[in-house]
């Protein structure tokens, strides 16, 4: 079998599966499970396959054109390199650990058939993207893992909280795509094809003549879809989906798309250094911004989420010194390791009950009842707060690396300052990412307390699922940061691997922010110890996970009076923060900036504009159909039955007859 | 009589202010009748509205024989005041007609009659005064409404008429049989 | 004499009439006026008559075949006044409106649901018993 | 001049014969019915037998006082006599007694005019018992008025027969016109203006609206005095009124003997005999039932009515 047909079949088949899962989801309910693991499972498969044969072999591209369009032609086009085929393979591992997670954790649901089916097409949509060399094809895949994050996101549609966040989440990402899709068009229009390669040759070439308007509405796309400050608040809400969507979402597909997207187009980003500062200011802004907000929140997931968002910015600070090996370097280690995280958080809220932290470190002995979760999500979160040796370290410091390079002037395109932004933010995302990292597991797995509530021995599949995650989390980066390079196509030399100076700085800001993160928390341990905040247990024993999920998540607010945080004064993160906190655990507000600049205009329009059609197009309207209405009761209104008005109106007739024919006369 | 005659008639009749003893009588007996007529329709009590009505039709009778219409008056008296008001009080009485004044005799449309009856008789009055002011009835010669003239003129030039009428008379009878039948069923004979 | 004094008075009779007609409540009243009016006819057709001294006589003729018809009206008449006074215990004229359009939504119907019941209904048995009462 | 006090001299008579023959048909009643019970009658009044019993009774009626019931509509109450009793009188003037003028006015629709006015008088029965406020007297005018509508008809048939027979409608015209063997020819005719003529009187049998073991005395019921004697001065003028009209019609006025000097003798005598025999009915038969009566009008006058006209037709055009 040829390459490209190999290629051709890893998003083919989670969609076919998808197809046939969503089809005989009612008809043939023992066919769903296997529908949903298999072929994803097998495209996991393929895509190692592709990956091994394209190896760091110069570019795969095959082409066919189904139909000849007016302008711009479209290709079906498979573009197959060292990135695509990289990304290929974590989004099918990542999928596949999902499937097989998800088998446990949504064991009972009774929606598990469509779930299953929109996981299939999410992943095949994001296969699609990866795979494809044409912008219009790829855009294809971006509109359908939006639909689908849609769904997925608003699994539990009977809590407000996720109806809310799907519509959020859609919307936002939208108001993101619109934009993007201009500038696809712009794009297009400018280099005369949408294929990707063309388009890097014109870039190339410097036949694009606004390469900063095109960058920076691309950038619009790329924000809404990789959670890149402004539009990045859909992504915290978004932990109202189930947990392996959270995952899907974040390590692997709709918030890697963007930053592959860039990888991809950089050359048409470089052409253009103003769009180059925005995406450097953004990543920084995004970076030290989410990292402050992960330190307060309080839901588990939500510090995750928080997490996610500094990590892409991580990747869209690489991007913005123009390194994308260092970027794509990133965004697979953060896949592995996110993924990770989430699965295990979805493990530790159903052994806890609550997604809440302020209750888990009220609670004693979660660590030694769920010591897979415990294990796994201690050597993720050391991934994350970039502790040598694990995969974290050596891909955050290809970022630290690329910003220094960036900032001593030596990269071609790259202003300086914007390697100084981003290696700074970095650097204080460092400290800030340590101290999270730490604060979650502290109060996560180190809680004191009453004994936690039974819930049950956690599915193997979920554990497993851990356990088969932990090792490229703990052995990716070390082990492939030499090999790297060569498939990343660029020269041997220019390697990937840690230097000194950056690994020292790196290493140590992390270290101090685990230190204080700890000193904190030991600091606070005995106003958690005085403060029970008693511990809300969803569900008894042998729920089925998710549930217990949902039902943390919409019994959040109305327990601790808030979506994001909660009222604990033995929260480390509040003695971090200091006054920061009660902003920083709402994202700084930047919803309600937003209700007030875009929600509440739009609905006062919407207002005007019912004003408009009620009272104003109405009355045409209403008038149209009232006047004959009026005239018809008047007339009705002389149907009186009363002969004797009929013969006085008759008679008055015939008298002013009888006059007029008198006077005439 | 050619039209010729009636105008040589019509040009030298007496003035208004030397009216004969006939007009004299018919001006006062017209104003009799109007009278009555005028309570008859304004009377709040139905029975006297009837009586008024007598005393109106027999003052039309007594114009017709000032008129000379003589068989006219008589059969005026006869079917009118003979009969139409037997059967007009009669069935006041059948519908309960109540001794004193009924305040409903007027329906609401009143002030619109009033309207309505007070424009028709002057326009009415105006043409009739406009178009009849000069011409003159000539009272003396044949009598005009003797029986035997009318009855000649009846039955030798309307007699189609005469008979078509029967007609209608029998069918008038047959229908307000039919309609004071009592319908439900012939078991209640009577 | 003059003919406009026959004329005139008949122009008032007749007016008299028509205000009866147009006022009366009582359906045998209404009957009144209409004879008023009648009358009044027959009063213009004699004078006339009188006047052009027509050797048909048309004008006595058909004062005389007006006088038969009001007679024949008049029995008929009466007897739809009593046929709708026993029906409905009323011989109003202006409560027999069961040809009006009635009031409201059910009006705005096609057919005429209305037409056929008696509008002022609890009135209905009231007027039978009196029609009985006067059988 | 001559002319006016010739009218006047007429109405005079017209007048005294209307206060006296009434009178006098009324103590005929009263003598005739005593003797045809077996008993006496008034004895008294006057000395011989009796003779100014009614004008006692006159007296004694105007003595009484005149009660208005309360509730009775007052001025049609007290008009309502008159109107019963006034139409009478003016048939009377119309009336022809004797040849050459002899008459109160003689009219060219005779007929016509003495069958109007009578059906006037009916008026008084109905506004008496409408507005006496009394059921009794309700329904008492309501069969008045029943009864009138019915006999009307077959009166007026029979009466037009006898015109279409003399070829004129004026009463002494008819007279002049008749022959002996008119009487036979129009017998049915005779017979049925008869009939019909007492049942517009309400004399008996045909006296339903009045009948005193139902409805007490009918219209009159709540009639007191100089009123009530109204009424039955009606009543008799009634009489005197269809006797001289049948005899008029039907009975050849004054034909007979000497016609030309004692014409009006033989008027009276005729009258006279006609009233003996409505007394005599009243005496010999039995009240008629309300639905009797009608059907007696509708379903046997009426018919023979139109058949003596047939008749009448059938035979005139025959003699012409």
């Amino acid at each position: 079998m040829t390459l490209t047909a190999l290629a051709a079949l890893v998003p083919l088949l989670p969609f076919l599966g998808a197809a046939a899962g969503l089809l005989l989801g009612r008809s043939a309910p023992g066919f769903v499970r296997p529908l949903a693991v298999l072929p994803t499972a097998a495209s996991f498969v393929l895509a190692a396959v592709v990956a091994a044969r394209q190896g760091t072999g110069a570019p795969t591209d095959a082409a066919h054109r189904l139909a000849t369009t007016g302008s711009v032609p479209v290709d079906l086009a498979l573009h197959l390199d060292g990135f695509s085929v990289l990304i290929a393979v974590l989004v099918g591992l990542v999928a596949t650990c999902v499937q097989v997670y998800s088998l446990a954790y949504l064991r009972d649901d009774p929606r598990y058939p469509s779930y299953a089916g929109l996981v299939s097409l999410f992943t095949a949509a994001m296969l699609l993207v990866v795979y494809t060399g044409d912008l219009m094809v790829l855009l294809v895949g971006w509109e359908v893992m939006g639909i689908c994050s849609y769904f997925l996101v608003g699994h539990y549609w009977e809590t407000e909280t996720a109806r809310a966040a799907s519509i959020k989440a859609f919307l936002v990402t939208k108001l993101g795509d619109v934009p993007f899709l201009i500038g696809v068009f712009a794009l297009g229009a400018d280099a005369g094809t949408f294929r990707i390669n063309g388009i890097l040759a014109a870039a190339a070439d410097g036949r694009l003549h606004h390469p900063t308007v095109v960058a920076l509405l691309l950038l619009a796309g790329v924000a809404g879809k990789s959670a890149q400050f402004p539009l990045h608040t859909w992504l915290p809400d978004a932990m109202a989906g189930p947990t392996p969507v959270s995952a899907l979402i974040h390590a692997a597909t709709m918030v890697a798309a963007g930053i592959y997207l860039v990888a991809r187009l950089l050359p048409v980003f470089t052409a253009s250094a103003a769009a180059l500062a925005v995406l450097a200011a953004m990543a920084a802004v995004t970076m030290i911004g989410s990292g402050l907000a992960a330190l307060a929140q309080d839901d588990i997931k939500r510090v995750l989420a928080y997490s996610t968002i500094g990590q892409l910015g991580y990747m869209a600070g690489a991007l913005a010194v123009g390194d994308r090996r260092a970027a794509v370097f990133h965004l697979l280690s953060h896949g592995a390791f996110k993924a990770l995280l989430f699965l295990g958080a979805g493990v530790v809220i159903h052994a806890a009950g609550t997604n809440s932290l302020t209750a888990m470190s009220r609670m004693g002995g979660l660590g030694r009842r769920i010591p897979d979760a415990l294990w796994t999500m201690g050597l993720s979160l050391a991934s994350l707060a970039a502790l040598p040796p694990l995969s974290g370290f050596f891909s955050k410091e290809s970022v630290l690396r690329a910003a220094e390079h960036a900032s001593a002037g030596d990269t071609a395109h790259v202003p300086s300052a914007v390697g100084w932004t981003v290696l700074v933010a970095a650097l204080v995302t460092a400290v800030l990412t340590g101290a999270y990292a730490t604060r979650l597991f502290l109060l996560a797995f180190r809680g004191s307390g009453p004994e936690v509530p039974d819930h049950g021995r956690q599915p193997l599949a979920m554990t497993t699922v851990l356990w088969v995650l932990a090792l490229p989390t703990v052995a990716f980066g070390g082990l492939t940061y030499r090999e790297l390079p060569h498939w990343f196509g660029g020269p041997s030399g220019d390697g990937l691997g840690p230097v000194l100076t950056t690994s020292v700085l790196g290493t140590g800001l992390a270290a101090v922010g685990v230190l204080v993160a700890y000193a904190a928390w030991q600091g606070t341990a005995a106003i958690r110890g005085a403060n029970p905040i008693g511990a809300v247990v969803a569900e008894p024993a042998d729920a089925e996970p998710a549930l217990v999920e949902a039902e943390a998540i919409d019994t959040h607010a109305e327990v601790y009076g808030d979506v994001a945080s909660a009222e604990d004064l033995g929260d480390p993160g509040r003695l971090l923060l200091g006054p920061l906190h009660r902003s920083a655990a709402h994202g700084f507000h930047l919803d309600a900036v937003y209700g007030v600049l875009f929600v509440r205009p739009v609905l006062a329009a919407a207002s005007l504009v019912r004003f408009l059609d009620r009272d104003v197009v109405e009355t045409y309207v209403k008038g149209a159909g009232g006047t004959p209405k009026l005239l018809g009761a008047a007339v009705r209104k002389a149907q009186t039955g009363n002969v004797q008005t009929y013969l006085g109106a008759l008679l008055a007739g015939a008298v002013v007859l009888a006059v007029i024919v008198a006077v005439g006369a | 009589m050619n039209p010729g005659t009636v105008l040589a008639a019509a040009a030298h009749h007496p003035g208004f202010l030397s009216p004969t003893g006939v007009e004299i009588t018919f001006v006062l007996v017209g104003l009799a009748t109007l009278g009555a007529a005028l309570l008859t329709v304004t009377t709040k009590q139905l029975v006297h509205a009837a009586l008024w009505l007598v005393v109106a039709l027999g003052g039309l009778a007594v114009e017709y024989l000032l008129l000379t219409a003589e068989f006219i008056a008589w059969v005026q008296v006869l079917i009118y005041v003979g009969s139409v008001v037997v059967l007009l009080l009669f069935g006041l009485m059948l519908t309960k007609a109540p001794i004193g004044r009924s305040p409903d005799a007027d329906s609401g449309n009143r002030w619109v009659a009033v309207g309505v009856a007070g424009a028709a008789a002057v326009t009415l009055v105006w043409v009739v005064v406009d178009a009849f002011r000069s011409t003159w009835i000539n009272l003396h010669g044949a009598v005009q409404g003797t029986s035997h003239a009318t009855g000649t003129s009846l039955f030798r030039h309307w007699v189609l008429p005469f008979e078509a009428l029967s007609v209608l008379l029998l069918a008038a009878l047959v229908g307000a049989i039919v309609l004071s039948r009592r319908t439900d069923g012939g078991k209640e004979t009577e | 004499m003059h003919l406009a004094y026959p004329a005139v008075l008949a122009a008032l009779l007749f007016c008299v009439g028509v205000y009866g007609v147009l006022a009366r409540r009582n359906a045998i009243l209404v009957l009144m006026s209409v004879e008023l009016m009648l009358n009044a006819v027959n009063l213009n057709l004699v004078a006339f008559d009188v006047w052009l001294r027509d050797t048909l006589h048309a004008g006595q003729a058909l004062t005389l075949f007006t006088i038969t018809i009001a007679a024949a009206e008049i029995g008929l008449g009466l007897a739809i006044v009593l046929l709708v006074y026993r029906n409905r215990g009323s011989s109003d004229i202006d409560r027999l409106t069961a040809l009006a359009d009635p009031a409201g939504p059910r009006g705005d119907g096609t057919g005429r649901p209305g037409a056929g019941e008696d509008p002022d209904g609890p009135g209905t048995t009231a007027g039978d018993e009196k029609a009985e009462a006067t059988a | 001049m001559n002319d006016t006090l010739d009218v006047v001299l007429r109405l005079i008579a017209v007048l005294v014969v209307f206060l006296v023959l009434p009178l006098v048909v009324g103590q005929t009643e009263h003598k005739v019915m005593a003797h045809m019970q077996g008993r006496l009658g008034p004895m008294y009044a006057g000395g011989f037998h009796g003779w100014a019993q009614l004008v006692a009774d006159g007296v004694k009626f105007a003595q009484k006082e005149d009660v208005v019931p309360a509730d009775a509509d007052r001025r049609v109450f007290q008009l309502a006599p008159a109107v019963a009793l006034l139409p009478y009188l003016l048939v009377l003037i119309a009336i022809p007694v004797g040849p050459h003028g002899f008459v109160g006015q003689a009219l060219d629709a005779g007929l016509f005019f003495v069958l109007a006015v009578m059906g006037v008088g009916v008026l008084g029965s109905l506004m008496a018992g409408w507005a006496s406020a009394n059921k009794f007297s309700l329904l008492g005018a309501l069969r008045t008025a029943a009864q009138l509508m019915a006999y009307e008809l077959p009166m007026l048939l029979a009466a037009a027969s006898v015109a279409m027979a003399a070829g004129t409608l004026s009463l002494p015209g008819i007279v002049e016109s008749y022959h002996w063997w008119w009487t036979l020819w129009q017998l049915v005719g005779g017979l049925v203006f008869f009939c019909a003529g007492l049942a517009e009187l309400q004399r008996p049998p045909f006296d339903m609206p009045v009948a005193d073991s139902e409805i007490i005395f009918g219209a009159y019921t709540e009639y007191t005095g100089l009123r009530f004697a109204l009424f039955l001065l009606a009543e008799y003028a009634g009489i005197v009124v269809l006797c001289g009209l049948t005899t008029v019609l039907f009975l050849g006025g004054w034909h007979g003997p000497w016609a030309g000097s004692v014409g009006w003798l033989w008027t009276l005598l005729k009258t006279a005999v006609l009233a003996f025999v409505v007394i005599w009915l009243r005496v010999s038969y039995p009240r008629l039932r309300e639905d009797q009566l009608q059907k007696l009008a509708w379903t046997v006058l009426i018919p023979l009515s139109l058949a003596q006209i047939a008749l009448t037709g059938v035979v005139k055009v025959v003699i012409s």
